[in-house]
């Protein structure tokens, strides 16, 4: 029996990529438990506050051309470094009206469609697409169950790794569940310093897997979803720093360091023959995860 | 009137207006040129209702207009691309067969030219008296601007007051950006046939643009006093870069990948829908020597 | 001023095309009513009829995957001739149960979005695409307007121009409005003897233009929307002719002369190059109309 | 029970089946040859809730299946194809790193051999205790039947109770043609969940087979014991003809069609567009000499 976790693995292609060039700590759970409430911050930036800063002019487009708009999602067109940049994100609402409005940040199947039909403009005049990523979850309603959530995060996933043009993912808060990879499989995933990115929340983990809701801080400690440990673990493929102390801290400064990782990130695709691209798009996300080998 | 955009300084109501004040009002220092300009109505069905259509067409172009739309060439805020303007005061806007080919040449020069596609719509749908042949406009609009993608050029719709059949159901519903102006009905079926064939009451404001906009089918309702400045700005974010050096690069490692795509479709027997699908994905299927 | 509807007029392609070898009679009023009676008659088979009769396999598929699934399109591929096809057509009832359950063959935006998934599956799979025409227009009603129903008959039309599988449109029945179009962006699109195409009904035009209910004789001979008026315009490529005295009479004869021009018509689109077909197919479109020229 | 395909001869209820059981009931002579079957669950996070996840490995393990799920080549009514079923019994059918992995490899080889590919599903969504990297096999799954897509191979889904989560978020909602049993329940958020978060009162048959298929989410529901039947026939309307001279000759000309726009790609720069969007439009637009 092989365990294949170590970069020596025998099958290369299931090995997870191991940082090299990031420090990784093995966190205390305390320090998990922080870096989940940083990511949650009400005051951390959302997508429109990037937006604002990185694009003046920014186009935002509405509806899914079927049943409505979803104010959880954000999709536009900007000027971007003397050029056309689309961006998809999941927002969150500040004060209480507006996280109402928002949906907590929970996109519905409208959401997700809107998304698609920005891909699809995309792909027809050659613009590349920035996803941010902060979500609780897609929206668990029976609406949303009935108008196909499952599906729309699916075909979400499929078109975006069909997408010929340059891609980033990154998430800049909480990446939660399918509700946040539906907008993340990009040729670069990417976390913020102080973002989380898991398969479920703690609490909605503390109360399936304790059967108690109080354990939300084991849970976390558990899945250790920190920029750090996905980025050990292959999942992210970088991490941008954040101003000191967070990036709730300094809107802009957030901004400016996003930006630099964003403008040298997408020349460095735009570089990229497309078939090159489309092929370690693919063969990023063939490679993730961790198996044992019982064989020979 | 004329200097707001003839809106109402009362009360913002948009009253209708003429392709030609549309392209006026659009265009900076009011300068454009009309493509198709020759073009006019025939009568391929001799068709007679309640008066001959050539009486109809007489009478309409004796008002002024050639047709129902007109293309032309332009600059919106500096930049330059094709807009198609439609005029309900033409036969209600009906589009006929002049209204399609006005309509496909001006996406076709925009392609020529490598500049967007605008169209601002005011129409109560195909023009009944070029019976089935006024119906396949709709599919000529179609062609249009799937040309347009295959050049990668924007599609920019504006709906003015009433944007209804046949031409909400082809190139009006398929803008990359939709705006719509305040208070217009957008509908492929009108109120009233609606009312009879369902006996539905339908509410007021059905249709309207601020309701299409909660329904999901438009992307923002636009003051038309804003408008030149808006789509302006829109052109200015969609407007393509110069190809820098790095772009030239990544063009011609593309090509590559291209030919060796091909390449490998040689050997394959669903080749159409490889390339047709994602040629850069074949390209890596093709190639070890690659990796 | 040049009125170029004739063959030989200056501007080739927008002459349309005339019929050189079907005879085509100025038919009388009288007549084009009774071609209407027969294309709406309630014995006509309609899809489903063909289908069980050329198709004895035959897979049909449901829903749009968003909202529901609409019983006035079927839609389904079936084994033909040794390899599959694909068929989507608009379906009307036949005893007053069936025609409120098919909606009168009106369908919903939902009916199109199905007919776009078999489009895609066609698109995927390499399967040639067959579409049965027969509908007095799209539904008219609230909730399909709120529904995009414009928007799924523009997209409609637009995925089929772009299908890289060869595509026959048949119009069996009646085909009215831009509801029958959605199916009608085809390589081929032909009419059954007593089919009729036009841009709305006998009854709406008589509604809409005489302003009298009555005038729907009037507006018919007025519309002419016969199969040889269609053919003589170029909108149909081809009159597949039905058994003596009406499809109605006998469905097994119908289906078998649809069979031997489906036949024949698919084996000389498959012999095509892809690129000859989607030129062609869109040059078909590009070209119909009648406009007369005033300059020079 | 084993000669009702498990389903109960009074009521019809329909019993859980292991992946082993699927595929023998499938399987033309229970014949299966199994992929990837060396593969088994590995602890990337050291994972420990209220007990160790190599704890609940071990005890799944004990109990006779390797995995929640099994990919295998085999026959159905004749037609070769490869199925990827999977297991309630084994971890709730939860999706981790082997049922990922198998499931591309079953993709893959369908692929290689030129195969439809088939997935019975029974899960209760990703693998927590596999953390972010069982979210990832969501992922991997749709590069899976990309990959299916790009070969032209059908993907057919079968949906047994209960389908949810991360499973009815990725490849389980991409079936070119979808079937669920009967009393399935399908959905991304359980009712628990959902009636917790929202306080909506769900009605009793939220989510099942028959409401999905209402909603426009499933193809049919199929009674089990049709199942092979009906998956068969299927399989038969959708195999690929043997290339007669017809096509080898079309084909051949669609090469040249693709040489042609390779050629022309090179003197325009979006080509990665018209490629990826209509080969055949961008060999019409080069080639004058075709008219
Ligand atoms: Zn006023
Ligand atoms: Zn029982």
């Amino acid at each position: 029996m092989t365990v294949s976790t170590g970069s020596g693995g025998r099958r290369g292609r299931f090995v997870r990529r191991i940082a090299g060039k990031f420090h990784v700590a093995d966190a205390a759970s305390g320090d998990i438990w922080d870096a989940i409430q940083l990511a949650r911050h009400q005051d951390r930036p959302y997508p429109l506050d990037y937006i604002s800063r990185l694009m003046p002019d920014f186009e935002e487009i509405h509806g899914d051309r079927m049943k409505g708009d979803d104010p959880a999602i954000v999709a536009g067109v900007g000027r971007y470094n003397g050029a056309p940049l689309a961006i998809i994100g999941q927002q969150k609402g500040r004060d209480a009206q507006d996280r109402a409005y928002r949906n907590f940040g929970m996109p519905s199947p409208e959401g997700y469609r809107k998304g698609m039909r920005l891909m699809e403009i995309c792909d027809r005049l050659s613009i590349p697409l920035v996803t941010l990523i902060d979500t609780p979850g897609a929206f668990p309603g029976a609406g949303a169950e009935e108008r196909g959530q499952g599906g729309a995060i699916a075909h979400s996933m499929m078109m975006m790794l069909g997408l010929p043009v340059p891609t980033v993912a990154v998430v800049i808060g909480e990446g939660s569940s399918g509700g946040a990879l539906a907008l993340g499989v990009a040729d670069r995933v990417v976390m913020l310093e102080n973002a989380t990115y898991s398969v479920i929340s703690p609490e909605g983990a503390s109360a399936i897997l304790w059967r108690d809701a109080g354990k939300a801080k084991l849970a976390a400690a558990a899945f250790k979803p920190t920029a750090a440990n996905c980025y050990r673990w292959g999942v992210a493929d970088a991490v941008v720093p954040e101003p000191e102390g967070g990036a709730h801290l300094d809107h802009d400064e957030a901004a400016r360091l996003l930006d630099g990782y964003l403008s040298r990130t997408i020349r460095e695709l735009q570089a990229l023959p497309i078939a090159d691209r489309g092929r370690q798009r693919r063969e990023r996300f063939r490679r993730l995860g961790a198996v044992r080998d019982a064989g020979v | 009137m004329e200097r707001n955009s003839y809106v109402c300084a009362v009360c913002g109501h948009h009253f209708a207006m003429t392709a030609r004040q549309r392209l006026d009002h659009l265009a900076d220092d009011g300068a454009w040129e009309e493509i198709g300009g020759d073009l006019r109505a025939a009568d391929p069905l001799r068709f007679v209702d309640l008066q001959p259509y050539t009486d109809r067409i007489r009478a309409a172009e004796a008002k002024g207009a050639t047709e129902a739309i007109i293309s032309a060439s332009l600059a919106i805020q500096g930049q330059p691309c094709v807009v198609a303007a439609m005029d309900f005061g033409f036969l209600g806007g009906s589009m006929g067969s002049v209204v399609g080919e006005r309509f496909a040449r001006g996406a076709e020069v925009a392609v020529a030219r490598g500049v967007p596609f605008i169209s601002i719509t005011s129409s109560g749908g195909a023009r009944m008296q070029e019976g089935v042949l006024a119906l396949m406009q709709m599919a000529k609009s179609i062609v249009a601007l799937d040309e347009l993608a295959a050049a990668g050029l924007p599609f920019i719709m504006v709906l003015a007051h009433p944007t209804t059949g046949g031409v909400w159901a082809s190139f009006a519903s398929l803008g990359d950006v939709t705006y719509a102006e305040p208070g217009a009905l957008i509908a492929f079926s009108g109120p009233r046939v609606i009312e009879q064939t369902t006996r539905e009451k339908l509410p007021d404001d059905f249709g309207l643009a601020e309701r299409q906009v909660e329904h999901g089918h438009v992307d923002a309702v636009v003051d038309r006093r804003e408008l030149p400045a808006r789509v302006g700005r829109l052109l200015a974010i969609l407007e393509r870069p110069a190809l820098d050096e790095t772009q030239s690069l990544a063009s011609q490692l593309a090509q590559n990948g291209t030919e060796r795509a091909a390449r490998m479709a040689q050997a394959l027997p669903s080749l159409s829908r490889r390339l047709r699908g994602r040629p850069e994905h074949a390209a890596a299927d093709s190639g070890a020597d690659s990796e």
